[in-house]
Order: structure tokens, then C-alpha cells, then sequence
């Protein structure tokens, strides 16, 4: 079945009001050795088939909820308010808010997730979101090789290996280094733009980028953290210890895990830095009655304005997934979101303790650690992946091997209970025996 | 204060979502005392009603397809099938470091949808990584740059042709990866001068981007004649899909001789546009362009799925994970669900709507500077004297979400009007009465436009001169 | 955690200005033995914790989704639409729209919803929804023996068995006297103010009640038809062969089988019946300013004006389910109700050809019959269907034995393929060696 | 037509959903010709768009919790937490005739949700069945009826009574259950009258029906006494539960005396009204009057859960099946996340913002009829000279869902006025400030309210007149 409203009556006048023979005819102007080509396409479906196939593949996978896999994505809980809000017909079906009058309501929806951005990384300024953490990382790092007028990279090797690989690639095409630096105390290249760091890192660990952040900038490099949204809840925001761009990816808030995406990437800058943004930025105005309203700002920055010369080619964002984060922030506020992040941090801790009571299994992870944390595994960590997915359980995010042999990482989130980890611990300790 | 913000709502010590109790630790000695911030982000504190009324109270001062006609030309703001939402729903919980075996039907779904987009694009391969239309355009010119460096030439190739009436997403994605972008001309007829196009062309051409149907609506009849003199100078050509909608399995970019194609599957495959993303941006290539696709791509081994990074000559990776995996389940759903018959009847009524959309508009005196066949959209003008501007604000008082304006930049006053096929002919027609009820209004009634909507006409100067871009306490 | 927004300044303040010294202190009216008992609950949850438990609970039971179950309740398919349209926050938060001018929306809906029972029916006149079935059937009958002036109703032993008994219970609470009819001829005893016939019958049936009502109408009793909704699709309206009352479960439309409920039960009448219906009426009306309006209205009727001379004490009746219902009817229209009903019909006869050739399985229920049928089997059908349930099958609707030793319904939808009934006909082969 | 019916949105032939494609049959064979209908029914005929923005536009002409404040006395509009329509969802799929070994989840929520509610009412058993509050009344009343049958006293105790501020449904119930009612008046201090209640108790009367807190929100100090006095010539005490919210875990039914109790899960137990229904109306009862329960009884038998229908002296069965299951997940969802203090916390808050927002009515100039410490709700009166009903339509023009109006009937120009524990004390001063602003308003302004609502005042005399009660094809 289809979603066309036409009947037969319809399609007669219709086609007779055109001057159409038939629909075919309708493309009568296309060289017609290429019209109407034979498509190898399965059967259609009603909508009754359609669901019973998707619950027929869905139930080929296994959940990974309160599962123990990290690197980026976690399984927090979303609290129901979150997709019953975000869901709301008139935001799904929305687009970019370009007829302010016909858009307050995701206009003002994105002024505060940018207040809410602001307030988590300390920076004054935040856009209305990026794809994803990755690519909010490798526009955060154009956007310092563009201030700074430089062609080099420096990133630590502590920040996530995927990040690092979209950095790559960015770079890459407009001809810009990366050079890898393997602990915060290494010097920065000469010609540098941007150095950049992750807090808490790949592995897990908490750093104080202070230092780095002032070598940086005596080294004429704008730097750029990538954090994680929810460890701001504790955690010294970006903007105290000099970064001048902060970027993130936005799962943890209330977004589904959902394989990898659709999430959001967060970016916020420094002042001055406002018009070297990416993406879409909301301003508070007033209307012609002097009513408090809110527009899409300082457009010429952007790809359908400015061309060639916009600041990214950046058009469809996130927004959809990131007023979920909004709504989550929100929802939990300040004391919620700390709860969350104080939990995940016991959590985790507590699990490292019981995992490397194991035989085998060490702590990798320089202290202090956040909510995550890398362990040598005796076993090759994909073969240890599956024998505990055997047993239902999702953990050991594999650490690629530029870390070292057999790592793995473990995430712990809010919604683990102490049963959970020993869950966990025993399986491991059968798995490995 | 009329809608007051989240912040504005907020009490201090009011508490909404409760998480689980978080032990007593000492977070000092677990994360270091210099790693922790003193002060809590000022984020909302407010209870769940409290929460529910704000945000369902933003939904009604907000516009849908939903709740409206929303005919925005290049937008192709189509019905998203409530369907698709439950669909998601199936596979929220996945993470994307589990075991592949566990996650078998994820990885089928990726694979048949690789397979079904290269089926309607007409291109031998696809990646599903990109998360957005110009994400996609970057992955794909980036693609073009891997393959003409891969044979030597790109040093030599760093132009990147452009036509004027592009998106401008086109010539910023050529900045992007480099290139140097030269405009192409339109010709009278709104459709690329093939002439001013071959002399351009040469060896130092590296990609011609083109939208096809372009941005006016017109199919660039000369579209086999342009492919074969970017091929004969080794240029790779490229398709911007944001228009494939209008003929979507009816003439496949593939078969029209372009070498990549990105894809918008919240345009043309349903995929809510949720206020601006997130979108989804696969990237069709032909056969010589496949070594070059980003890692990881999905294969099927006998009849086990996988993640295969093993691809030598990729150009990396373009984005963290496999791409926006919940809006690829919606695609795969609108696909399965319409089938080839479905596919190429939506597309055609796609066409047909804006047919008849146009010979209405033209009824109540709107201007047609490309008056043919158009496809799924088609830009038109007010009569002479009165500002695209005032008819798009007038449309919203009348119950209509304009169509797009002041685009394409080669017409002036434009509106881009794209109805789509999910459209009845009662809304058409009721769309161009109220159009043409606008012509008849007193000059200063439409400048004023509009009148009910929860906020009148803004200050953009102010907001671009002063930019106010966050809530501050006290303020 | 619970749901309350105060603050401890805002307890404080809003205490004293009650003149309350803490919260037990606004109970200080009451008897205080009896104020702030202990109570035996489990500890409070967290919404994490709630879900996690819930999902624990839930993966106690097996989905009966496309199986063979019926008696009233089916496994049809519902659209993703109508809990999509139906859930929006403003109907389900809505109350009873006492206030029209607040609640137009929710009026026009059950205004529609009744012109579309009214049309299913073949009757002028629904009301706005009642329970269920089996209490809208209770309330029918109700309804002819106030306009009869009688105290005896005259039943169908073929009418749902639980209906029976619910329609027991409400005319025992006013001393009227049941009649079970084990025929269509059988004799209506003298002063009966109600024949009750249902079609199809609780076997599968379809019946011509032409005569039955005529006989009803010339014993001086009304007729009232049980009809399932989605026969109507097919099937001459109970408006069309002589019934005075209709009623239903309207389940079938929509709505999720949820354990037996919340549905909602439908009520049809004559036009001159209309001041003897029980539950809320929606009209037609104007504005101040002439414009279309929709209201409540005969309220006169009703408990809270007419309280103890009301025609029922019916006050909250099944809105929203019966919301989902109209939108599953306009979602589908008369073509597509046409061919849910086909399928369904067309499987029933497909699977009861297939059971029938298992040796020791009997078709009992006469011909003809539409979307349901009985069979005898060679075993008790509690055994049958804990054996098919322990193949993941959800099938065998248990017949009382007051039809019939061993009897199971079994019941199609438009869900079924030729594969489902292939593969249950082989299972219950299979249980039945 | 502003808001048209979907009837008058339909084209002959226009699809929505199409089912999964029906065979050819016969159909006159299968089901007999004489069986088949003529015409088929009138159906809306619409494609999914319209469909959606019909209902969703609908939605956007109607007030609820989630939208306004809402503070309808005797109502309980308390907000309805997301996550129980999630729960919800957990238990979609299942069908009553499913065997029991394989629902064993739901069965064990039913047997827990029983238990909790005995412990919450003070009573020893409980029946979920009911499908409403009236219709927990009804079988509540069925019940006290069965008990005096099985003691010989039917035929002498013929009559309920039911003081003058009761609810509509107590009597309408009692009716119902073919009793003769007697109504008592309430004394001046708006309680039921102990002395005048004595003089109409005697072997006669079957049972008394009270709502404790009183429709006026005053708890009947005097329970005790009257339960001591019903019970000494051995009538039963009924608790109509609609005001339960006032005293939920504070002060139980049983402990007052009460023999039988109702509750409104979609009142106290934050089950959505829905615009009026679905709901949830369980019984509780004493220990005496357990056999009389309702088939079937969720019971427990070592780990496992069952269903019993084997109780002889079961008054029978008032629903099909076991009651609205999904609404029981709900109520369940909240006493679980509750647990014994949130659930008295909820209630004390309930009593101290209705406490508050009489003070500050009192304080805008509204009269307090009964001016003590209420419970839950309150009854106020507009100023003489202003009519409740222009108030109501004032409240809606300012942004307010209106308390109920002219209720109870023993107080002349009533508001009952019910704030709920989940309104934040800003709303309610909100609220006081926009009711102290109508009395303000010209006389005019206020008998013309509201202005800016869908519709404005409707013209009831008409619709009851002559009734339109469906739509008719080529009105």
C-alpha cells in the first residue's frame, strides 16, 4: 500500500487539468529509454505485514538494555516523558523552524536546549546541535583551524579511536594534518590550530585539561574538548578549564541507544567565537507587538546564505533527538542529573572492584575513572563479547589494539543494581574459567 | 510573560524524574577534588506536570504536516507514517558494540536497505553512514576526490562545477572537501546551458554536482548529453537526491548517467523531519566508486550479516556507528511497504500534484517564469507589485504553512511550492483559493500578516545585530 | 518517588497560611485512631526500577498476537494511527466535557463516533459508548423492559455465556426474571419485555432474526441484537431485520486485547428510544455567534441530574477506547472493514477445513457460520490449549460444557496466512496423537 | 466550516489502511444471501493524512490536565504519569482466555494489585471487575444485597440512604439495585445530620451510602458513631470512593467502619479519564461480605496465580472477563512507585493545596460556605450578584479549565473547587489571581465569556430540544 489520497475521479480531472495522457506521460520529457525502469523490489506490504516481518527481524536481536556497553553510547534510563514529549506530532512532523510565527514552539524548545548546553559545558554559547559527537568533534576542529588560520591537528590518543577517524577523514579533505599525541605532557607541533581532548577519555579516565588547555593557547591553538554530558553534572565544565570549544555526543540523555543513532552532537564555544559556528543558532527577538519571540540568527553563516562560503555545509541537524535531550535535562534537572551521574560513577567502581577479583582480568585504566573502564581481559575480548551475549548479557565494548591486547571497556549507568554486577562478575567468571 | 521559558518555570529544589538512589560516595577521592565543579549547571527544576505542560504547550504553538498543509518546495514535507514510529520502537535497545550475531536482524535490515536503495537509485553499491543530505554530499564528493587520487589525478582536478540554481549546500560541500567551485549559468530555459557547461569542462574538473530534477522543478532534458561530456573528460558526476522524490523508481539517477548519488531519506523516504533533523544520508555509487565507500559497510556472508571495515581504499569514516540507524528502520519500512508499483506511483502523483497545484496558482494570477510540465515542484510568483514575503505571512493567517521563498536565488520573489503525493485535491484546491483570496486583500492587511499565530511578524535585524542566544538568570 | 511539586519553602509558607503546623495537622477534624494507620506496601520505586520490574512481570506471559482466540475478543490488527491519534495528550487528560467550549474537540469525535455505530448498526440512535459488551447488553435489556413496562427477559442460549451471566447479575439486582431459549422457536413466555439474540452467535453463527424479532415485537417485548462490529462490515444491520436495541464489544475495532480490557461496549436504538438510553448523548448546536458547535445533551437522563429516576447510574463510560474505535473505523472505512471482515470470514472456513480433517475433530457449529466455529475434540480443550500454548500458540477458546463436552472455539482475523493455519492445524496434529 | 466533520472530509473511494489483501469468495455461500447487507455503511472514506490531521486538529480544540489546570471538584483531574502508558504497552497482547500458566505476569500484578488496595482501603478483599465507579457502586451495593439474602433480611431491608450532598450515582445505584431511596439531609455545619440519620436506621434500611470526605470536602467527623449506629441495627456502611484522594493511606475506609468501599482508579489511582472512560471502580469489602465477591477472584496457590470462579455465594458476574486490565497495569505503576509514604504524602498535599487555594479565593473575595479545614476540595461561591456559571466561562477565557459548577446541589451557585497534590503552588496562585480578576471584569464581558475559545457559549435549550445526534449524508 501507498500514501497517495487519489482516487480514479481524481486522476482523470487531475490528469485532464495538466494535459496528461497519463502518468507515465507526465515524464514525457525525460529521454524515455530511462523512463519507468523494471525494479527488483520484494512484494509490498500492507501495514499488517510490514509490523509482523519487523517483529519477526527484531526478534534476530538480542537487548542490550542495562547491558554494560560503552564507548560512547550507554543504556540510561529514558524516562517515559521523554519520547511522549519529543514525540508530539507538531514537532515530529515539523522542519527547520525557517517561518519563526509558524515555529515558536521548537524556536523557543531550542533557545533553551542551547541555555541548557551553556549551563553543562560553561561556555556562553551553543548551537542548536550536530549529527552526532563525532562529526560536533571534527566541525569543532574546522571551526579552530578557521579562526586560528592553521593546517595541523593535535589530538590525544585518549580520545575516542571513531572520533578520531571522522576527524581524519574531515581533515583530510581540505588537506589539514592530524598528529596523534600519546599523553597530555607531549609538546604541541608547530602550527597547530586546535589541539584536542576527551574528557573522561576513550578509556574512562579524568583529566584536568588546564594545563593543556594553556599550552594550547600559548601555542596559538584554540582547544577543544570533547565531554560527556552527563559527567558535567560533576565534573568541572569545559568552559572553566579553558576549552574554547566543547563538543559532545548526546545520547546519554534520553535519546534510545537505537544501534548507534539517530542521537545528537552538542557544540558550544566562547563568545567571540559566535560567528564561526556551525549550524543553526536561535536568538530571542520581539515582534511587531514588542511580544518576546524566537528566530533562527545569524544566518549568513550558514550553506543556504552564504554558499561556498558558509562556515559548514551543515543544513538538517538533530533537532528532533536533541529536544529529547532537552526534555531529559529538564526532567532530571540539576539534583537528577547528578544522582544519575554519582550512581554511574558508584557503579562502576564498585564493578571494577568485583571484576578484577577475577583471575586474569586487570585494571587498565589510569585513575581517577568516571562511569566507565578498560580491563585486560586473559581472553581476546570478541570471543569473551560472545560467550557473554550467549548468556544474555550485553558487555565488553572491545578496545581496539593501538590500546593494547585483549582490552575491553565496561560502563556502568544509573540503572545497575549491585545484583547486576555480580550478575555479571559470575557469568565473567564462568566465561573465563 | 505569554509562554514563559523552562527556566522561567523553575522553583528552586522542585524535583521531576527520580532516579535510583545514589549511594553515599566520596566523589573527591573517586574523581579528584580539582576535577569537580563547584557549581551545579543551572539547568530547570521543575516537577513532571510542570514538565508536560511546557513542552505540550510549545507543541501547540508549533506547525506540522500534521496539523497542516506544508507545501515548502524542496523540503518534500510528505505524511510520515505513524506506522514507522511503532517500527522504530522494535529496535531501540541496541547497542552498536554488541556481538554481531546478536544483533543479526539489525544488520539484515541495513543490508536489504543498502541493497533496495541501489535497486531505485540505479548505482551498483551504497553506505548508509552519513547522517544527513549534506553529510551525504560530503561523503560523496569525498568519494570522487578518494577515486581521481587513487588514479593521480587529483592534484590536477580541483574544480568542482556547480550549477547557479543549486542548493547551497552543493557549493559549501565542495569547500568542504577542497574544491574550488565554478557556477554554471542556467539558460533561459531554467535548465543548465550544456554549452556553458562543456566549456567549462576539462581535465581539472574534478565533479559536476547537479539536482535533477533541479531546483526550479524542471527534469534537465539534456541530462545523457551532460553525463557524457563529464565523462569524457574523467569529471565524475554527482546527484544531489533532494529532489529524487519526483521521480523516485520512475528514472533512476544511475541509469541518467550519474557516478553518485546522495540520498535524504527524511524527503523522499519519510523519515520525520522533526524541526530539522535528524535525517539520514545514504550515498549510492557506481561500481568504480565502491572500493571507496566509508567503513564499515554491511555484507552477507552465506547467511550471516556482518560489519566488513576491511575496505582498503575507504575514505574512513564519516561518522561515529553505522549511520542514523532509527531513520534507515523507517525507510525500510516506507520501501517494503510500497514496493515497486508504490514507489513509482507516488513518485508520478508526486508529479502530479504539482501540476495541477501550478495550473491553479497560475488561475488565481500567480506568475509561472518556467511554465511546462514541471515536476514534483515548481516556483511561481506574485502578480507584480506584491512581495513574496507578505504571501508567504499571509498564508499563515489563513491556515496554510507557506511554500518556500526567495529560492532559487535566480528568480527573484520566488516561491518554490512542492505539494507532494500525499496531498488530496481538496487541499490543492483549497491552498489556491486561499492564494488567490490573498491577491484580493488590501495591500496593508498582507503587509502586516500575520495576525493570530502565537507571535506576529519578528525582529530579525535586532536579532542579528544583537544576538540573544540563551536564557540568563535575572535577565 | 511520586508526583508531587512542593518544595520545602513552599510546604512552610503554604502551611502557615493554612494555619497548619505540619501535613498530619490538616487531619486534625478527623478521629485520630484512625488517622496515618501502617500499611503493608512494597517500597517505593523509581520509574527505572518500576519498568525493570514491569518488563520482569510482562516476560511472564506469552503474547497471544495473530493467534486463535475468541469469544468477543480478537486479534485483529490495529494501525499504528489510532494509539497514535488516540493517545494525543489532550484526550486522554481530558475529562467527560462538562465545558464544551474547552472540549469541542472530544465532542465532535464522539459525535462522529456515534453517526458511524449508528451507520454499522442500521439504527438512528448510539450513544457515546458504555463498559463493554456484556454490560451494554445488561443496560439494553434494561432499557426494553422500562419501555415494555416488563420483568422478564427472554435469552438465546447461543448469546455469550459470560454475557448471560453479567445480564443475570443486573436483572436479579431488580428481581426480573431471565429465560434461556434454546431456539430460535422456541415459544416467547408471556410478559417478556426483551428478546435478546446475538449474531454471530457465541459459536460462530449467522443468523436471520427477521422472525425472531417479529415475534419478539408481536409478544410485546423488544428486540435487542448482540453484534459484533466487524460483521457488520457484511452483514444486514440489526437495524434492517427488526431490533429495537442493538449492542457490542467494540474490542474488535482497534483496540488492544489487554487481558479481556479496558474496551468499550456500543448501544444502538430506535429514535423514539432516545430519552430511555442510559450514558451520554453529543448533538449538534450553535454558538452565540451561529456557529457549529457540539454539546452534551438529554442530560435529563442521566445520574447526575436525575439521580435516583435516572436511566442508569452510568457516569464514566469507555471514551477514549471508544475514540479508538472511530478512528479505526474512518482509518480503514467501508471498503477496508469490507475486506477485514472477507479475510477473517474467508480464513475461519480455510482453518475449520483444515481441523476438520484431523481424525477426532468435529465442526459443531451450524452453518453458517462467519469469523468463529466450534469443534469437538478428542480431548478436553484446557489440555489442548496449555499443550499449544507450550508451542508458543495462542489458540482453543475453551467452550462451557453446557454446549457440549470438549467443544473450543477457534477464531480467525485478517491477520492470518495460509502458513498460520498450516502451522497450527500441524501443531494441534501433533498435541492430539 | 471551521472544524469539519470527518464525514464531510470523505471522497467515495479514498483508502486509509488497507488490510492484508482478502481472497476471492463467495461471500452469499459462505454466510447465506439472505444474510448479507444491502448498502454498506456510511463510513468516512479518508486517506491516512486527513485522517491524522482531522484527529490531531481535534485534539487541538480540547482542554485537558496535560494542557490547563483543570481543577474540577470531585473529579481528581491529578496528572497521569507517562510512564504508565508505557506499562501499558507491556500488556497489550494478551487475551483472557490465554492459559493461566502463560499470563502468570498478569495475574500476579491482579493478585498484588487486590492486596494493595485491601491495605490501602483498610478492607480484607477486593475485586477488581468493576469498570467504573458507578459500576463499582452497583456491585458493591449487589453485594450488601446478597449478604442480607444469605442472612433472610432481603425482603425487610428495602431501603438505601443516601444523604442530600451525595453524588447522582448513589442513588441512581441504589435504584439499580431495585432499593428504594431515602434521602438525608445534611445539618448546618454541611455534614450528614447523626440525629436525623438515626431516625431513619432501623431493620429496614440495607445500607447507608457516604462519601467521606463529603461532596462539599468536609470529613464527616461524626464516622464513627454513624458506623456504630448502622451497624448496631445491622445495616452496611458504603464508602463511595470518588473522594478517596483526600484521606488515600491517611485515614482508611475500614477503619471508619465502612463495610464496602469503591474505588475510582481513574481518580485517585492517576488512570487518565479520557475524556470520560475507560475508568476502573474495584470494591473492596469486609471479611463478612468476601463470599459474595464477584467471579472470578485472582487467587495464589503456592508460586502459582489462578483465576477462581468457584465461589458459591458469588452475587455473579457484573463484566466480562476481569475488569479493565490496562487501567489496573496503571494503578498498579503508581502504588508501586509510591509505596506507603508517597502515597500519604499525595494525599496530605492534596488537603494542603485545596486548603491554600481556599484561602486565597477567600482573599480574591469568593465566598467559603463551609469555612473549616476541607479535605481535598472545597465549595466556594462568586460574590452575590455574579453568576458561577459566568466565573466558569471567565475561568476559560483566561486560560483555566473551570472547577465544577452547581454541584453539590445543596449549596446555591456552587464551584467545587479541587486542586489535586500535583499542582505547583504557582498555579494555584495563578489561578486565584485570574478568578479575583473576573470579579473585576464588567458584568458585560463576563455573561459573554468566552471569547477566544474553538466555540463560544452553545445554545443547550436547542440540543435538547431537538437532538442532532449523528450527521446525515447532504445536510
Amino acid at each position: 500500500m501507498d500514501y497517495t489520497p487519489h482516487t480514479e475521479a481524481d486522476l482523470e480531472s487531475m490528469l485532464e487539468r495538466v494535459g496528461a495522457k497519463n502518468l507515465k506521460d507526465l515524464y514525457r520529457d525525460l529521454p524515455q529509454e530511462i523512463v519507468d525502469p523494471p525494479l527488483q523490489l520484494d512484494t509490498a506490504m500492507t501495514e499488517a505485514e510490514l509490523m509482523r516481518h519487523l517483529r519477526t527481524l527484531a526478534a534476530k536481536n538480542q537487548s542490550a538494555n542495562v547491558g554494560f556497553l560503552g564507548g560512547g553510547i550507554r543504556s540510561h534510563y529514558i524516562p517515559a516523558v521523554v519520547p511522549a514529549l519529543a514525540a508530539r506530532a507538531e514537532f515530529l512532523s515539523a522542519y527547520t523552524p525557517y517561518q519563526p510565527e509558524a515555529s515558536q514552539g521548537l524556536l523557543q524548545a531550542i533557545f533553551e536546549y542551547q541555555t541548557m548546553i551553556s549551563e553543562l559545558t560553561g561556555l556562553p554559547v551553543a548551537n542548536a546541535s550536530m549529527y552526532d559527537g563525532s562529526t560536533a568533534l571534527a566541525e569543532g576542529v574546522l571551526l579552530a583551524l578557521r579562526e586560528s588560520g592553521k593546517m595541523r591537528v593535535a589530538i590525544l590518543k585518549s580520545v575516542h579511536p571513531e572520533y578520531r577517524r571522522v576527524v581524519k577523514t574531515y581533515l583530510e579533505a581540505i588537506g589539514a594534518e592530524l598528529v596523534t599525541l600519546t599523553s597530555t605532557a607531549d609538546p604541541i607541533p608547530p602550527e597547530t590550530g586546535a589541539v584536542v581532548g576527551q574528557n573522561p577519555d576513550f578509556l574512562g579516565t579524568v583529566h584536568n585539561f588546564t594545563a593543556l588547555a594553556e599550552a594550547a593557547h600559548a601555542a596559538g591553538a584554540l582547544f577543544v574538548a570533547v565531554v560527556d554530558p552527563i559527567s558535567l553534572a560533576l565534573l568541572k565544565p569545559p568552559g572553566e578549564y579553558g576549552a574554547d570549544v566543547a563538543v559532545g555526543e548526546g545520547q546519554p540523555l534520553g535519546n534510545a541507544m537505537a544501534f548507534g543513532g539517530p542521537h545528537f552532537g552538542f557544540m558550544a564555544v566562547r563568545a567571540d567565537l559566535v560567528r564561526q559556528l556551525p549550524g543553526r543558532l536561535v536568538s530571542e527577538t520581539t515582534d511587531v507587538e514588542g511580544k518576546r519571540g524566537y528566530i533562527l540568527t545569524l544566518q549568513a553563516r550558514e550553506q543556504y546564505i552564504r554558499r561556498g562560503k558558509a562556515k559548514s555545509n551543515i543544513t538538517t541537524n538533530a533537532q528532533l533527538t536533541a529536544l529529547m535531550g532537552a526534555v531529559y535535562l529538564a526532567a532530571l534537572g540539576p539534583q537528577g542529573l547528578k544522582e544519575v551521574a554519582i550512581r554511574s560513577v558508584a557503579m562502576a567502581h564498585a564493578l571494577a572492584e568485583k571484576l578484577t577479583r577475577i583471575p586474569g582480568i586487570e585494571l587498565v585504566t589510569p585513575e581517577p575513572y568516571f562511569n566507565e573502564f578498560a580491563v585486560r581481559l586473559p581472553k581476546g575480548a570478541l570471543e569473551v563479547r560472545s560467550a557473554l551475549a550467549r548468556k544474555g548479557l550485553a558487555a565488553v565494548t572491545p578496545v581496539p589494539a593501538e590500546y593494547g591486547e585483549n582490552l575491553a571497556l565496561f560502563a556502568c549507568t544509573e540503572q545497575h543494581t549491585e545484583a547486576d554486577l555480580d550478575n555479571l562478575a559470575e557469568a565473567l567468571r564462568e566465561v573465563l574459567r | 510573560v505569554e509562554s514563559p521559558l523552562i527556566f522561567e518555570k523553575s522553583v528552586p529544589g522542585r524535583r521531576g524524574i527520580t532516579p535510583p538512589k545514589a549511594p553515599e560516595v566520596d566523589l573527591a577521592a573517586l574523581l579528584g577534588s580539582d576535577n569537580l565543579r563547584a557549581e551545579p549547571p543551572k539547568l530547570p527544576e521543575v516537577d513532571e506536570l510542570t514538565l508536560v505542560r511546557h513542552y505540550t504547550g510549545l507543541s501547540r504553538r508549533q506547525m506540522g504536516v500534521d496539523t497542516h498543509f506544508y507545501p515548502l518546495g524542496s523540503c518534500t514535507m510528505k505524511y510520515n507514517p505513524k506506522v514507522h514510529e511503532a517500527a522504530v520502537g522494535l529496535f531501540a535497545d541496541l547497542h552498536p558494540y554488541q556481538a554481531p550475531e546478536v544483533v543479526q536482524g539489525a544488520l539484515q535490515l541495513m543490508y536489504e536497505l543498502q541493497r533496495d536503495l541501489s535497486e531505485i537509485t540505479g548505482m551498483d553499491a551504497t553506505t548508509l553512514q552519513p547522517a544527513a543530505g549534506a553529510h551525504g554530499e560530503l561523503t560523496g564528493i569525498l568519494i570522487i576526490r578518494a577515486y581521481h587520487k587513487s588514479r593521480g589525478e587529483h592534484e590536477q582536478r580541483r574544480v568542482v562545477l556547480v550549477p547557479d540554481s543549486a542548493h547551497g549546500s552543493n557549493p559549501a560541500t565542495a569547500s568542504m572537501a577542497g574544491y574550488t567551485v565554478k557556477e554554471i549559468a542556467s539558460s533561459p530555459d531554467g535548465e543548465v546551458d550544456l554549452e556553458a557547461l562543456k566549456t567549462e569542462l576539462g581535465p581539472h574538473v574534478a565533479a559536476i554536482m547537479l539536482t535533477n530534477p533541479n531546483t526550479l522543478g524542471l527534469f534537465e532534458r539534456k541530462i545523457l548529453a551532460m553525463a557524457q561530456a563529464a565523462h569524457r573528460v574523467g569529471a565524475q558526476l554527482y546527484y544531489d537526491g533532494a529532489n529524487l522524490n519526483a521521480v523516485m523508481g520512475m528514472a533512476r539517477p544511475g541509469d541518467m548517467g550519474f557516478d553518485v548519488v546522495h540520498l535524504n531519506l527524511h524527503k523522499t523516504f519519510t523519515v520525520p523531519h522533526g524541526g530539522g533533523g535528524p535525517g539520514s544520508g545514504p550515498v549510492g555509487v557506481k561500481a568504480h566508486l565502491a572500493p571507496f565507500l566509508p567503513v564499515p559497510q554491511v555484507v552477507k556472508n552465506g547467511e550471516t550479516y556482518a560489519l566488513d571495515y576491511d575496505l582498503p581504499h575507504s575514505i574512513g569514516q564519516v561518522r561515529s556507528f553505522y549511520g542514523n540507524f532509527g531513520a534507515l528502520v523507517r525507510a525500510y519500512a516506507y520501501i517494503k511497504m510500497l514496493g515497486e508499483e508504490g514507489i513509482k506511483k507516488s513518485a508520478a502523483l508526486a508529479v502530479l500534484n504539482a501540476n495541477y497545484l501550478k495550473e491553479l496558482l497560475k488561475e488565481q494570477g500567480y506568475r509561472i517564469p518556467y511554465d511546462r510540465t514541471c515536476m514534483h515542484e515548481f516556483v511561481a510568483q506574485p502578480p507584480e507589485g506584491i512581495r513574496t514575503l507578505d504571501v508567504a505571512k499571509g498564508l499563515l493567517e489563513l491556515g496554510f504553512h507557506p511554500p518556500t521563498v526567495y529560492f532559487p536565488l535566480i528568480v527573484k520573489e520566488a516561491l518554490m511550492v512542492e505539494p507532494t503525493e500525499t496531498e488530496s485535491k481538496e487541499t490543492l484546491e483549497a491552498f489556491a483559493r486561499a492564494a488567490g483570496e490573498l491577491l484580493k486583500k488590501d495591500k496593508s492587511w498582507l503587509e502586516a500578516a500575520p495576525y493570530s499565530t502565537p507571535v506576529r511578524r519578528l525582529d530579525e535585524v535586532q536579532a542579528n545585530r544583537k544576538p540573544k542566544l540563551r536564557w540568563n538568570p535575572g535577565e
